[in-house]
């Protein structure tokens, strides 16, 4: 009896913590987005709401949830409340089986599964269905423009990123995140001329993958005015935020788990190793963001299928042989 | 259920997508409505006359002076260059000449609104085309230095009302030409950046390349001026062509493109900066002495009689037609605007393209629809 | 195939140059004035309000008719004093209609109509923007404003 | 290429034509405009660069500026109207940007170009009635 | 528009000791919320749009004080920034935007054209006499033609101002 209790609260509190963790964690993201942006720029970004802005986060996020909630009539209600949530849960999921590294001898996973790289891909591509059914559930024509881009955009990329995490994945010889890190110990993966093209690869896709610029066609602002949710309001909108950012940060953390060695590095303890690679991963892609244009949609199909599923396929042959030699 | 029915059910059918007249791309309140056919699009209709401000209504109330602000306010990019337009008409139907010296600030404070209107013009196109915000804020940063110029010169930052009709309302004050060196310097450097940002960027030229092409024909049958229709190929610049103030003294080049597709409008553009640039340092360089300003109250009566004149704009060629009959306001105003020809050619240019290439064609023709709907 | 690798390799090196350009532009010191601390010295001919030294006004009411907007309304009576000099009736100036195109700054052969630096004004409702020329302490609530 | 040389060419076409003597503006009578525009085709004048309208209150003229990028030159041309009859042949088949040009005069005088593809108004709301340029 | 209508069972929680004191403090946290994240629409009409532009960008920078967030769709703003002349054809479009924001919404008329129809007033056919003659409140009124960007600043500040003053309404 007492076993399973221990065990219900444990699982709370590490929910509780993780969730916690996503919040704060896309609120700094979307402060920091500004800052860096601003700085790009050559301006300052939020100064005025708290020290250099640090609570404008938190007045966004208030406001957005005091927000009138507006549904508009006309829309597929089904799709339409369950959008959201689409699009925030799985990625929430995800943490599961993120390693930051352990603290005091307790390993901060909350899961090492043994099919970890799996599930994460699987969930990943749910993520497409919430986008997808915000675009059809708003019955409006940006929104359904936005919704069957990101559909054909995510599909399509979802190949390389799958084939890149699989390089790593045969270099470390298991699918459990834990394992990959460790295997990681010696030499980063990067270091090794064909993970680094995995890297890139990982990068880009993923890039594709959370619909940021130069991919960022489902939402495409000057031409869709908002995509996929143009029609949403108030904390809806709010999810839809939380979800990019949180997004954002799990390409990241794979990305810095799978290539750059994760928690591991010397004299700093292992977390804050984790949260250094991941965030500086994640001002890498602002850095993108706020410098390149976008591509077309059939430019962005064609690099996807000519350049990067074919360059990674090479690749993965190319590791094979070095791994049967 | 019968065949002909699942056909209908999962049938594709073209679809109408209204954008506008408040859509982040449509350069203020112009209204285009697109006939989709997936991504692609089929037709185009524009729609205008959401800014229509009645602007030769008002020209038929008010003295030839008092006119004067509200060109300010048809392209409210290059107020300046609006205003040279509109007084080079009035000296003309009245036969004013006017001193050296205000000619020479007239081409300064022109070439120098140039620059500020293309660097609008350039860097909202990139933002259409999705770079967010950067390459737009480096152009607006770029394009405080002239504004604040202005603002030292005739004390506003959008809307100047400088020009006056015989000369300008007041001399440079003291240490402008300093000034103006100091931001001619400052410019050149500050083109190769935006260059290195867009020029040889693989995602901004296949974006831009083959998109869009204006052939020269056309061009010229549609009434197209200005950078646009240089990009097409058509070596015509009225400051070379019909030359007026004294643009016949300066040594400059004409930028010509190619294809007439976006890259080359963009370039055109780019490359007329700098020109530009040339231009102004001439004209500070040799700044005669005088005294350019007229007094303001002055009360004009032309013979009774028309005149028309064109101007070469940064958008084109701005043309006041106006038809006085002998008293202090006009009779009749016409201003052709050289976006309202610009736009007309856009339904031609988008159809077969996909949507964001709609975009792209419309950010490369610079259109402000001020101008256009007056 | 030699192609297709020069070229990607090529556009991996034109966007680095890109990117290169905003780098550089995070290590410059930000250009922003950070308005209500920092303020810009307007400059010696910037248009913002109208106003009048009363003394200066001969009343003659060319500012009135060179307006293009008709934001100026004058009127004008005969002085009770021996000279019969002209007196103001009333002159006020209506802010929601003026273009600061300062023509009547211009126009005035006395220099008694010029225009302020006043340049931070919001209000709450229209009736604080007509404004009586002739009131001494018309703009004392915008001259400096309160804030932080 | 001066108006003269252009207006002796016309004449040749349309007898009515006559220069005016202050702007040197040739004035073809409204059937004429035609003939007109495809003389100035042949002539080598691409760009119809501008057309409106002036309401005289006895009659109204429509202005059309030409330009011939070769030739480098420009000439005027007009064309009365009466008010009771406002109706003019169009020259959209000529030059395309007499198309919103023409629709603009509509819009602001109330002047009908007859087989122009799509004359609706352009600046005001569809739904208007008046022709607000227009002095009666 | 009160914020305190948006928290559930306020009437209660007054009842309790030191209730009101929690509900005045939650309510100056929303309140303070509110007006540090004014998101505007992209709304630019005419001349004013680009003195608007110029207020987001470098030299002023807008988003110092959380309202740099320009965003395209009504469905996420919460200030209309109203810049330019208003026209005829416009009006419609203008109320349906305007409708389309959801509520705690603000407007700010940006220019004398939008304040009430300044250099366009007179002689005109086409020009709607301000936004207020379309039947939108207006919140704050910003005089200029154009306002330069350290007014629009100092219009959103005071419009900060205002919606911290808002008066708590009772149910």
């Amino acid at each position: 009896m007492i076993i399973p209790v221990l065990t219900l609260i444990i699982m709370l509190i590490v929910g509780a913590v993780v969730l916690g963790f996503i919040a704060v964690s896309a609120m700094f993201l979307i402060w920091w987005e500004r800052k860096v942006s601003a700085h790009i720029q050559t301006r300052y970004g939020p100064m005025r709401v708290g020290w250099h802005g640090a609570l404008q986060s938190v007045a966004d996020v208030i406001k957005l949830l005091l927000k009138e909630n507006i549904t508009p009539s006309g829309v597929d209600r089904l799709s339409w409340w369950l959008a959201p949530f689409f699009a925030v849960v799985p990625v929430v999921m995800v943490f599961v089986c993120i390693p930051f590294g352990n603290i005091f001898g307790i390993e901060l996973i909350a899961r090492d599964l043994n099919i970890g790289i799996l599930y994460i891909m699987a969930l990943t591509s749910i993520c497409v269905l919430g986008i997808f059914m915000a675009g059809w559930g708003s019955n409006n024509k940006y929104s359904l423009l936005g919704g069957m881009r990101s559909a054909a955009q995510i599909v399509s990329y979802e190949i390389p990123l799958v084939l890149a995490m699989v390089t790593a994945v045969m270099f470390a010889g298991s699918l459990s995140m834990q394992k990959i890190v460790e295997a990681q110990k010696g030499l980063w993966f990067v270091f090794q001329p064909n993970m680094a093209i995995a890297f890139a690869i990982f990068i880009i896709a993923g890039t594709a993958e959370v619909n940021r610029t130069p991919f960022d066609i489902p939402e495409a602002e000057s031409e869709l005015v908002a995509g996929f949710h143009t029609e949403y309001s108030g904390m809806k909108f709010a999810m839809f935020f939380l979800g990019e950012y949180t997004n954002m940060f799990v390409i990241s953390a794979l990305a810095a788990t799978l290539f750059l060695g994760g928690w591991s590095g010397p004299f700093l303890p292992p977390v804050i190793w984790f949260l250094i690679k991941t965030y500086g991963l994640v001002t890498f892609m602002m850095w993108i963001r706020w410098t390149l244009p976008r591509v077309r949609v059939d430019q962005l199909m064609g690099f996807a299928w000519k350049v990067l599923t074919p360059v990674s396929f090479a690749n993965l042959i190319v590791a094979g042989w070095i791994l049967m030699k | 259920m019968d065949d002909t029915s699942l056909k209908e059910d999962i049938g594709t059918e073209e679809f109408w997508v209204n954008m506008g007249p408040q859509h982040p791309s449509t350069h203020g309140v112009l209204r285009l409505e697109l006939k989709l056919s997936g991504e692609t699009v089929v037709d185009g209709i524009v729609h205008i006359g959401y800014l229509h401000r009645s602007m030769e209504k008002i020209a038929e109330n008010r003295t030839y002076t008092q006119f004067i602000p509200f060109t300010d306010r048809l392209d409210y990019l290059a107020s300046m260059n609006n205003n040279l337009a509109y007084v080079l008409a009035v000296e003309k139907l009245m036969g004013i000449e006017v001193s050296d010296r205000a000619k020479y600030i007239r081409v300064i404070m022109a070439e120098l609104g140039r620059i500020a209107s293309h660097l609008f013009g350039i860097t909202t196109f990139v933002q259409d085309l999705g770079a967010f915000a950067t390459p737009l804020f480096y152009g607006m940063r770029e394009r405080e230095k002239i504004v604040e110029l202005f603002d030292d010169v005739c004390g506003q930052r959008l809307t100047y009302n400088y020009m006056r009709v015989g000369g300008v309302s007041r001399d440079l004050p003291n240490g402008a030409d300093g000034k103006i060196k100091g931001i001619i310097k400052y410019l050149r450097p500050k083109f190769d950046d935006l260059e290195a940002l867009f020029n040889s960027n693989p995602i901004f030229t296949a974006r831009t390349r083959g998109v869009g092409v204006l052939t020269a024909s056309k061009a010229v049958n549609y009434g197209v001026t200005g950078p646009n229709l240089r990009a097409s190929g058509v070596k015509w610049d009225l400051r070379k062509d019909e030359p007026y103030l004294c643009y016949d003294k300066f040594t400059f080049d004409i930028p010509v493109g190619n294809n007439g597709d976006a890259w080359d409008r963009y370039k055109v553009r780019m490359d007329e900066m700098r020109q530009s640039l040339r231009i102004a340092e001439q004209a500070v360089l040799g700044l005669p002495e005088g005294d350019p300003t007229v007094k303001a109250g002055r009360i004009f009566r032309p013979e009774p009689g028309e005149t028309y004149m064109r101007s070469e704009n940064p958008r084109g060629e701005l043309g006041f037609y106006i038809v006085s009959d002998g008293s202090p306001i006009p009779f009749r105003m016409k201003i052709r605007s050289p976006s309202f020809s610009n736009i007309a050619v856009l339904p031609d240019l988008i159809r077969g393209l996909k949507i964001a290439d709609a975009v792209c064609v419309l950010g490369s023709l610079d259109v402000v629809m001020g101008e256009i709907d007056r | 195939m030699i192609k297709y690798f020069t070229c990607i390799i090529s556009g991996i090196w034109n966007l680095a140059k890109g990117l290169f350009v905003t780098l550089k532009n995070v290590f410059v010191k930000p250009v922003t004035l950070q308005y209500p601390t920092q303020k810009l010295e307007m400059t010696q001919r910037y248009r913002g309000l109208v106003d009048l030294y009363p003394e200066k006004c001969i009343k003659c009411g060319q500012c009135v008719k060179i307006c293009p907007t008709a934001c100026l309304d004058l009127s004008v009576k005969a002085g009770e004093g021996a000279d019969k000099k002209k007196e103001f009736g009333h002159f006020k100036y209506n802010m929601e209609l003026c273009c600061f195109c300062g023509l009547c700054e211009q126009v005035c052969p006395t220099q008694a109509i010029y225009m302020n630096k006043i340049y931070e004004i919001a209000v709450y409702e229209h009736g604080k923007l007509h404004i009586d020329l002739l009131d001494k302490d018309k703009y004392d609530e915008w001259a400096n404003p309160d804030v932080k | 290429m001066s108006n003269g040389e252009a207006f002796g060419l016309i004449k040749l076409k349309i007898p009515d034509t006559s220069l005016e003597e202050k702007t040197r503006a040739i004035v073809v009578p409204r059937e004429g405009i035609l003939e007109a525009a495809r003389c100035l085709t042949g002539q080598g004048f691409d760009s119809l660069h501008n057309l409106t309208a002036v309401d005289n209150k006895d009659n109204v003229t429509l202005v059309y500026h030409f330009y011939s990028m070769k030739k480098r030159a420009g000439i005027v041309l007009k064309t009365q109207l009466l008010p009771d009859d406002l109706t003019v042949e169009s020259v959209e088949r000529f030059w395309r940007s007499a198309d919103w040009l023409e629709r603009e005069v509509y819009d602001l005088f109330g002047v009908k170009f007859l087989n122009h593809p799509n004359l609706k108004r352009i600046l005001n709301p569809e739904e208007w009635t008046i022709h607000p340029l227009r002095k009666t | 528009m009160a914020v305190i209508e948006r928290i559930p069972a306020s009437g209660l929680i007054e009842k309790f000791p030191g209730g009101n004191l929690a509900l005045t403090t939650s309510e100056s946290v929303l309140k303070w919320s509110k007006a540090s994240s004014l998101w505007p629409l992209t709304f630019g009409l005419a001349c004013c749009a680009i003195e608007m532009i110029g207020t987001g960008a470098s030299r002023f920078d807008i988003d110092r004080f959380g309202a740099g967030v320009f965003r395209a769709s009504p469905r996420q703003c919460d200030v209309m920034i109203v810049a330019g002349t208003i026209c005829v054809k416009m009006g419609d479009c203008m109320k349906r935007l305007y409708a389309q924001m959801p509520e705690p919404k603000y407007v700010i008329a940006m220019g004398n054209c939008a304040v009430s129809g300044g250099i366009f007033c007179r002689d005109t056919y086409s020009v709607v006499k301000g936004t207020e003659a379309l039947g939108i409140p207006v919140d704050v009124l910003i005089p200029g033609c154009p306002p330069r960007p350290e007014n629009l600043l100092f219009g959103i500040m005071k419009l900060q101002e205002k919606i911290r003053k808002e008066k708590r309404v009772k149910r």
